[in-house]
């Protein structure tokens, strides 16, 4: 009575995925880019700890402390980035990073 | 499990590349001297490689769940510490009027070399996504180094962004699917995803093959295979060309490590459309990358894209490697592997000598006449490149003619046509650059190449020279070097 | 021991020409002369050294890469000492084209040139199928060179093609090569890349014909055939003189070696099946290209085309695959060698001389230049197949040996002897009869063949009369080597149609 | 002595380099000793030859110099062998050839390029003695083509005019038409009898093949092809008429004596083979009597006197053919020889003509000339009523022969014969409408001629050819060792009568066309039948024609389109194919972050999908 | 607890669609910070209470923060969600919307074949650092050595010079 089915954990982990993809996929603004790959990495976190639920592994928890890790790297280096970009281009459109291309 | 002193041996490349990077951060606060870092770095990367190679004869040990240290990735160790200090020669001309702090580019070399590390020794998930992240963080700092110069060469702030967003999404990915096999299988290893217990019984392959598609792709972007090449000149470009040149070499070459491993102990191609899948992204990145360099007037472009089709053919050997008896096609991808990297570090690299955080000389017209304002260069520059092309003489051909014999035995006509007509086309885009250089030389001088001003460079030069060449006409020492370690795989 | 000096040193040669070049300019080009004359003289002693085991002359067996058990194995038997004396030979007339034309960078010309023909020399002498491609590829990348620094106007296009043409079909080699190696990994559990090993492959069934086409089609390209052949065009008018030479007098040589030497015995049974197709190749090659060639008005095209033309008779007389035609085939690449060379010296001479090889702009040259137009001439009926003259000797007996093996196609190719006239006789025609008018180049540097030209044009003459007057001293030496392949290939291929 | 006969074409050679290795520097006189004495004294060797062989009694002799290749069993060599045959036929070359040579030192004494001519001549009459002399098809073969890279260079040895190029080339082609269909019979032979040695050859041909047998047709035939190439026989007969072109000497030596008969003695050497095929030699006699009737009409209407003689050539070497085809061997290689003679002497005296006519050509602008060029004139006298078998000429002798021999032939013979009695009626009309119209008449000459050309070296030859043209016919060949002794026919003597007669009859209306002018040519030409006749046969029955139409146009045309080499358009598709590649491929690099998030998300739903549905 | 996780499911998707809907950023980032805790919760009826408190605390919590600060060193105004306004067509949403909603059929496709309840163990602190510091004390260092990257890359990049 006392349980979830292992694939509801899974979908809804695939959903946020999702989500996080069509923010990445749409948004100009490179702010909300870098909040839908967060979104994203906390999907694929999700997705570790339904895991290690079904296994009763500790192993599932210590990947999401990873991916913890590197989100906030990654959202450190980003932001690092985003304020170097609105300093020189004085707009967050990520649009006008388009320079190089052929 | 727990980690012992004995373990800490085998971990020996390991601890000196951290402690280089240890004492660097610490030289860089008492005071910032550029030469001083990078003497550090160098040394340490020196002593790092070095080390690699002292344990490789007699070292086979699990360190850990997370990390395998066996003659592959202490073969790798050693080739990726060699090539990183390379790079820093490289870089130490390049970035020497560099209007900013320069001191923090070897900090971020030597940890991206950490993160190289561990991915070359890595045999469990979250090893490998702890290396892969370290390097791509190092590397995004790498990427847009020079952002804050005045007027930037080219556009570092644009790739990094790029790279950053893309490879965080690919990373995203990657997770994913790592997830969904872990869910399968119970276990961050990599091990057999063929016959594990299922959550129950009954379920197909369907969810196998999608996770290891998920985690292929996400591996894919990072080897920049088609479809999931785009971001690669781009970034290429945009990077100054010490960055671009790790980006190219150690960046691949620890990431198709990790992609062997993974394939051979995950039993992966046991799935008939997983080859499929492999195939496909075989062939498009082969014809993607040669067509797209076609007529590319950016070197780095040219080259990036000359990387894709490259990817492509190691990828050939992948698939060959569920056909054929024996190790040839590890040993194929290895060989493989060691040539890429000498030849575009070699051919970056003559870029780099000739170029500076100031100005980089991109363009192909920049090389024109090359061959007679400095016939050394030029030299350097057409053997590599030839090299890429897989001509004789140089140990491009060597890596080429394991792939066909790969390809061979394991009756791969289509991809051998593939391959076939894509070095075809490459040798079109390889040669066009040759011809520039072989130019009459009709404009002024576009750049000092001054022997004197960075004589160790060129010494790199030489050294990839004599690689070149001479794994080209006697290859059987590093043969048989390769037979041996890839027995570990 | 021999044969490896023989390679090394023009290696050897070619580096010091390119580094002489610092002390004085002159120097590459007598290092150059120096270097093929010393190896024609090594080549002689060839002529004297006893045959080891099985023919072979002064064998060189190595081990080079163990994994693949490729070894480092040269040897030569008659029919490679040919090949290789003739590769000497025009090797010297090239430096001496490329004496006075060649200015500009001439230390890395010779190194080239030098370096191609020690490329050429390994194909003719390596009995390991991977070393054999090795060299193959090896002499691409100095000719490359050679066309694109010192070609003419549409040089870079001209050696792409080259290139390109030549690259992707040796590929294709490569990896009938490795099928071979693998069938004989299967068959006797080691990879082997020895020529004789190889030999015992049985490869039968319907990947024989697959291995046996990369084979062909390479050697086609180079040789060149119809459909391979649209490189060779452009390669040969753009390549300056030496290239020239080099290029129709040795390099595509290789291909008709490989053929004779490889293609055939390593799949008599294909071959057999696959033959009526190759010689329907070479016919239409050699119809084909005599009337392209004779639409050219580019000279250096023209010529270009009738080597392709010529060179159908090798590829009609190898695979008839009888004596007759066989030693016709060998006959031409000789013959052919020396006339198209000398042809193509006397087309960039006179390119030299006026700055256009357009025909369209010549006429009536024989007044200002008689000796030159005798020596076209000469030349000119050589090529088309005059009796007494080497060519002739080549040209018949392929045809003669062809007959044998397949009448309509012989009957066909035969014509080619007519269309050889009518362009011959139309080159003539249009350089040197007529009257002399003169609009479109400056003529003040149309003089006569100089006397050291003179030489070299009359050792090429009276080669080309030795060939035709007693051509046996040449078949004398090939003689056994095609004995002793015609028998083995009949032995395998009777044995097969036994079962 | 004999053993020496390899000295024939030797001297000729020796001439020919040291004229081509001293490249026009020697004095003229010393080039006239050189070119025209190695023929001399390869007359005079011949000549010696000839008198011990036939005193020996022997009935052939083999000289062998070098084995030329051996393959396998093949392995014909550099080897003479004389018999009869041979022998007349070195006598002709060399005794002619020399006459003609002496006759050259005199004709091209203003011509700058005096060395370069006699060096082409020494050259042809060695090949020509290779030809006759080989003892193999294979040396006979390198003859036959040296023979015609000569005539192809002396055709065009005044290389300014292109036409005359154009005559040498076409020459050249035309007859190694001819020269391809007799390679491939020696293929052929060769590859049936395993020899190409003409006797073995002969010997195993009859004794292996029965009469009749298709390897000896089609053997027969492919020889055949070549002997019209080189005689000028139908349908290769195109381009005799235009290697005019050359120097008269040469007109005389090669396209009148010696080279256009080179198909009579292939024929005549292989005639075993023919008589193993009797429907080809059939064929060969039916070759012989169409060309004699078709150049005779066609000479009827020239106007250039040496295509005249050109055309009557054309039409002797029938009567030579149709001899062949009869089987009267004999008789043809006989009217080889005294044709030979007053077909020489026929050309030189025009030669005499022309040059005394400041290069004038066209008999409409002659006349009147029987004074001034009273040497011309007689040799034009004699030679022409030699060539119209005036009795008792040496013309007559030969041709009676051929004429006989045709008419105990059963079957076609009798057309034969009647058709080569019409032949020589026509003769009898072109031979002295020509001989009229130069030599009578009213004088047409823009620039008359002062004084006859020539000295001693010119005119000797005249008087001697004139002498043998008058009494050759008296010579006895030594043939029948060769030939067999063949039955003597016999025709009635109102038969004989009326071929005697009938050549007269076609002088007598020439006589009262062109010298009384009695019947008026006008009047004859005023309808229009007769002016379309004209027409075709004075553009030689429209052979060039055709031939343009239907084989040097398409060739040209399909020349011209294919310039640029279709297969290569292949290559360039390809190319452009990459090209376009590219230029699509290239769009996808947009540099639009978002559109490369979305390649990796497309990417990736592909790939899924094709991992989980396949 | 299961109906906790489907409620917290439910939020938690609403939330992260109304994070890539918005315009207003701070708005974007509060639901974020929502959709974070809701998942936070699920972590917890999972039974993975270290995750949760993690996910609250160091997501929802640092992370969030960081990005809070940026926006406002950033300053954006009105003008910007004008511009996110004109920027969020349907043109922009529907191709990239389409794909994802076909992955995600994918995915749930092959998930739904599995047919496994799951009775959420409890995994605590205990097991989690015993694993942590034990097993994988090569991964925590590795970790801190990722953070030094970030770190040095993140102070390179985002001073000012």
């Amino acid at each position: 009575m006392e349980s979830i089915p292992v694939e509801h954990g899974l979908i809804l982990a695939a959903i946020l995925f999702s989500i996080g993809l069509i923010g990445v996929l749409t948004r100009r603004n490179i702010v909300f880019v870098l909040m839908s790959l967060e979104i994203m990495l906390n999907a694929g976190g999700l997705a570790f700890i339904v895991g290690a639920s079904r296994w009763g592994h500790a192993e599932g928890q210590i990947m999401f402390l990873m991916i913890l890790t590197l989100a906030a790297a990654e959202v450190a280096v980003g932001l690092g980035l985003i304020i170097q970009m609105f300093r020189r281009y004085k707009t967050v459109d990520i649009n006008v990073l388009s320079e190089m291309k052929g | 499990m727990d980690i012992t002193l004995a373990d800490l041996i085998p971990l020996l490349p390991l601890l000196v590349t951290t402690g280089t990077a240890v004492v660097a951060m610490i030289t860089i606060g008492i005071k910032r001297d550029y030469g001083l870092t990078a003497v550090i770095t160098i040394i340490g990367l020196l002593f790092a490689a070095l080390s690699a190679a002292y344990l490789m004869p007699n070292t086979n040990s699990q360190v850990t769940p997370l990390m395998v240290v066996d003659q592959y990735s202490l073969f790798f160790t050693v080739v990726t510490c060699a090539t990183a200090m390379f790079i820093a020669i490289f870089s130490y001309s390049y970035l020497a009027n560099l209007d900013d702090h320069k001191e923090e580019y070897y900090l971020l070399l030597v940890i991206a070399t950490i993160g190289a590390i561990v991915m070359v020794s890595s045999n469990h998930f979250v090893s490998t996504i702890l290396g892969l992240e370290t390097l791509s963080m190092s590397l995004y700092g790498m990427v847009a180094y020079p952002v804050h110069v005045k007027k930037p060469l080219k556009f570092p702030l644009e790739a990094s962004v790029k790279y950053l967003v893309l490879s965080a999404a690919a990373s995203g990915i990657l997770l994913f699917g790592i997830a969904l096999i872990y869910a399968q299988t119970g276990t961050l290893e990599f091990a057999s995803v063929v016959n594990v217990p299922n959550i129950t019984e009954g379920l197909d392959d369907g969810f196998t093959i999608t996770a290891l598609v998920l985690v292929f792709v996400g591996i894919a972007f990072k080897l920049s295979l088609a479809p999931f090449h785009m971001w690669t000149p781009d970034v290429y470009e945009g990077a100054p060309l010490p960055a671009t040149t790790y980006l190219a070499t150690i960046g691949k070459a620890a990431m198709f490590v990790v992609l062997l491993r993974l394939i051979e102990a995950s039993e992966a191609l046991t799935f008939n459309s997983f080859i499929l899948v492999i195939s496909l992204v075989a062939t498009a990145s082969i014809l993607a990358g040669n067509l797209l360099a076609l007529f590319q007037r950016s070197l780095k472009r040219v080259l990036a894209y000359s990387s894709i089709a490259h990817m492509g053919y190691l990828l050939i050997a992948v698939v060959a490697s569920y056909f054929v008896q024996g190790s040839i096609s590890v040993e194929a991808v290895t060989i493989y592997l060691v040539a890429y990297m000498i030849m575009s570090a070699g051919a970056f690299g003559v870029a780099t000598v000739a170029s500076s955080s100031e100005q980089e000389f991109d363009r192909i017209e920049d090389y024109k006449g090359l061959f007679w304002r400095s016939p050394w260069l030029a030299a350097v520059f057409t053997a590599m490149l030839l090299s890429l092309a897989g001509i004789p003489l140089t140990v491009g051909f060597i890596g080429k003619f394991y792939i066909f014999f790969a390809g061979v035995e394991a009756a791969l006509w289509i991809l051998l046509a593939v391959l076939i007509v894509g070095s075809g086309i490459g040798l079109y885009y390889y040669l066009r650059i040759v011809y520039c250089m072989l130019l009459a030389v009709d404009v002024e001088q576009k750049f000092d190449i001054a022997l004197g001003r960075n004589i160790s460079s060129h010494a790199v030069l030489v050294f990839l020279l004599v690689l070149l060449i001479g794994f080209g006409v006697y290859p059987a020492p590093l043969m048989a070097m390769i037979e041996t370690i890839s027995t570990y795989i | 021991m021999i044969l490896v000096w023989l390679i090394g040193v023009l290696f050897l040669g070619g580096i010091i020409a390119w580094l002489s070049e610092r002390l004085n300019p002159n120097y590459p080009r007598l290092i150059a002369l120096i270097t093929v004359l010393l190896d024609l003289v090594l080549m002689l002693t060839l002529l004297g050294a006893e045959p080891a085991i099985g023919g072979w002359v002064a064998a060189i067996d190595a081990p080079w890469i163990p994994r693949f058990s490729i070894s480092f194995y040269l040897a030569a038997d008659g029919l490679s000492v040919l090949l290789l004396l003739l590769t000497a030979f025009l090797g010297v007339i090239a430096i001496g084209s490329a004496w006075d034309e060649i200015k500009v960078r001439a230390g890395f010309f010779y190194f080239n040139l030098l370096w191609t023909l020690a490329g050429v020399l390994g194909v003719f002498t390596a009995l390991d199928l991977f070393l054999f491609f090795f060299f193959w590829e090896v002499m691409l990348i100095p000719m490359y060179f050679i066309i694109a620094i010192w070609g003419h106007e549409n040089k870079n296009y001209a050696a792409m093609k080259f290139f390109i043409f030549t690259q992707v079909t040796g590929m294709l080699m490569l990896v009938s090569i490795l099928m071979l190696a693998y069938f004989h990994y299967l068959q006797n559990g080691f990879v082997s890349f020895n020529y004789h090993d190889l030999l015992t492959v049985e490869t039968r069934g319907p990947l024989e014909m697959w291995i046996m086409l990369g084979f062909f089609i390479a050697f086609t390209t180079k040789l060149p055939s119809v459909p391979f052949h649209s490189w060779l065009p452009d390669a040969h008018s753009q390549a300056p003189t030496a290239g020239s030479v080099i290029l129709a007098g040795i390099l595509l040589k290789t291909g008709a070696y490989g053929l004779i030497r490889f293609a055939v015995p390593l799949f008599p049974e294909a071959s057999k099946s696959f033959a009526p197709f190759a010689m329907t190749l070479a016919a239409i090659s050699i119809l084909y290209c005599a009337k392209v060639a004779f639409a050219q008005t580019d000279i250096k095209r023209l010529i270009a085309y009738t080597s392709v033309s010529h060179m159908g008779f090798v590829t009609l007389g190898v695979y008839a695959w009888n004596e007759q035609a066989l030693q016709g085939a060998i006959m031409t690449m000789l013959a052919h060698g020396i006339s198209a060379a000398a042809l193509f010296m006397l087309a960039g001479g006179l390119q030299h001389r006026i700055h256009t090889r357009n025909m369209l702009d010549m006429g009536g040259f024989w007044a200002k230049v008689p000796r030159m137009a005798v020596v076209v001439l000469f030349f000119s009926i050589a090529a088309l197949g005059m009796p007494g003259l080497g060519n002739f000797i080549g040209e018949f007996l392929a045809l003669l040996g062809a007959f044998r093996a397949n009448i309509p196609l012989t009957v066909i190719s035969a014509f080619g002897l007519i269309f050889a006239s009518v362009y011959s006789l139309w080159v003539i025609q249009k350089v040197f009869h007529g009257e002399y008018t003169n609009s479109e180049f400056d003529d003040s540097h149309l003089t006569d063949l100089t006397h050291r030209e003179m030489v070299y044009y009359a050792t090429m003459i009276i080669g080309l009369i030795w060939m035709g007057m007693y051509p046996q001293s040449f078949l004398a030496l090939s003689q056994p080597v095609l004995l002793d392949l015609i028998s083995s290939t009949e032995e395998i291929v009777n044995i097969v149609v036994q079962n | 002595m004999q053993d020496l006969i390899w000295l024939l074409p030797t001297y000729p050679v020796l001439g020919f380099f040291v004229l081509v290795l001293t490249a026009g520097r020697l004095p003229k006189n010393i080039v006239a000793i050189i070119g025209a004495g190695s023929v001399g004294l390869s007359f005079f060797t011949a000549v010696i030859i000839a008198t011990q062989f036939l005193s020996s009694g022997e009935n052939y002799f083999i000289k062998e110099v070098w084995t030329w290749m051996a393959v396998g069993n093949f392995s014909p060599g550099f080897n003479f062998y004389l018999d009869g045959l041979s022998l007349v036929m070195m006598l002709v070359i060399t005794g002619v050839g020399f006459l003609i040579h002496l006759y050259a030192t005199g004709y091209m004494a203003d011509d700058p390029s005096y060395s370069r001519f006699f060096s082409y001549m020494n050259l042809f009459v060695a090949a020509m003695l290779m030809l006759v002399l080989g003892d193999n098809l294979v040396v006979l073969y390198l003859g036959w083509e040296g023979v015609g890279l000569c005539s192809y260079l002396l055709i065009g040895f005044w290389y300014i005019n292109p036409d005359n190029g154009y005559a040498a080339r076409k020459a050249f082609v035309v007859t190694r038409v001819g020269d391809t269909a007799m390679a491939l019979g020696l293929f052929l032979l060769f590859t049936e009898l395993d020899t190409l040695n003409i006797q073995d050859m002969l010997y195993a041909a009859e004794s292996e093949w029965e009469v009749g047998n298709d390897l000896a047709v089609a053997a027969a035939l492919l020889l055949l092809g070549g002997a019209v190439g080189k005689s000028a026989q139908l349908p290769l007969q195109t381009w005799l008429p235009d290697a005019m072109a050359g120097p008269t000497p040469i007109s005389a030596l090669i396209h009148a004596a010696t080279m256009v008969t080179a198909g009579v003695y292939l024929i005549a050497r292989t005639h075993i083979l023919f008589e193993l095929a009797p429907s080809v030699q059939e064929l060969v006699g039916w070759v012989g009597l169409i060309t004699l009737l078709m150049a005779g009409f066609i000479a009827l209407t020239q106007s250039d006197i040496k295509r005249i003689l050109a055309f009557s050539t054309m039409s002797q070497i029938g009567y030579m053919f149709l001899a062949l085809g009869v089987g009267a061997w004999s008789a043809g290689i006989f009217h080889l020889m005294t044709h030979a003679f007053f077909k020489a002497l026929l050309f030189l005296a025009s030669g005499t003509v022309i040059l005394s006519l400041h290069h004038e050509q066209n008999i409409f602008k002659m006349g009147a000339l029987r004074q001034k060029l009273p040497v011309s004139f007689f040799s034009f006298l004699i030679g022409s009523l030699a060539l119209t078998a005036f009795p008792y000429t040496s013309g007559y002798f030969s041709k009676d022969e051929i004429l006989i021999a045709a008419h105990g032939l059963e079957g076609p013979g009798i057309i034969f014969f009647y058709g080569g009695v019409l032949g020589a009626f026509l003769t009898g009309i072109y031979t002295f409408r020509l001989f009229f119209i130069v030599f009578f008449g009213d004088s047409n000459a823009a620039h008359p001629p002062e004084k006859e050309y020539g000295g001693w070296n010119m005119n000797g030859p005249l008087i001697l050819l004139m002498i043998l043209s008058l009494v050759g016919g008296f010579i006895a060949v030594p043939l029948d060792p060769v030939f067999g002794h063949h039955e003597e026919h016999h025709v009635s003597g109102l038969l004989h009568g009326f071929m005697i007669a009938v050549p007269l009859v076609g002088i007598a209306i020439s006589f009262l066309f062109f010298y009384t002018k009695t019947f008026s040519v006008e009047k004859l030409m005023s309808n229009t039948f007769a002016q379309t006749l004209h027409k075709f046969w004075n553009n030689g029955w429209g052979f060039d024609w055709l031939y343009d139409r239907f084989i040097v146009f398409p060739f040209l045309w399909l020349a011209r389109i294919n310039r640029a080499d279709i297969v290569d358009g292949f290559y360039t598709l390809i190319v452009e194919i990459s090209r376009t590649a590219n230029v699509m491929i290239v769009k996808t690099q947009t540099g639009y972050l978002r559109w490369y998030a979305l390649s990796i998300a497309a990417g990736l739903l592909l790939l899924i999908t094709i991992g989980v549905l396949l | 607890m299961i109906a906790l996780f489907y409620i917290a499911a439910i939020i938690a998707v609403i939330a992260t669609v109304a994070v890539i809907l918005q315009t207003n950023i701070v708005h974007g980032l509060l639901y974020l910070i929502l959709s974070l805790l809701a998942v936070a919760v699920i972590f917890y009826v999972l039974g993975a209470p270290f995750a949760a408190v993690l996910e609250a605390i160091v997501y929802a919590g640092a992370i969030m923060v960081l990005f809070l600060f940026v926006i406002m060193m950033l300053n954006l105004g009105q003008h910007t969600r004008d511009q996110e306004r004109s920027w969020l067509t349907p043109r922009g949403w529907i191709v990239p919307s389409l794909l994802a909603a076909v992955l995600l059929g994918q995915l749930v496709n092959v998930m739904s074949q599995i047919d496994h309840e799951l009775i959420p163990a409890q995994i605590g602190v205990m097991e989690v650092s015993a694993l942590l510091f034990g097993p994988y004390v090569l991964a925590v260092e590795l970790a801190s050595i990722l953070l030094l990257a970030g770190l040095v890359a993140a102070y390179h990049l985002a001073k000012t010079k």
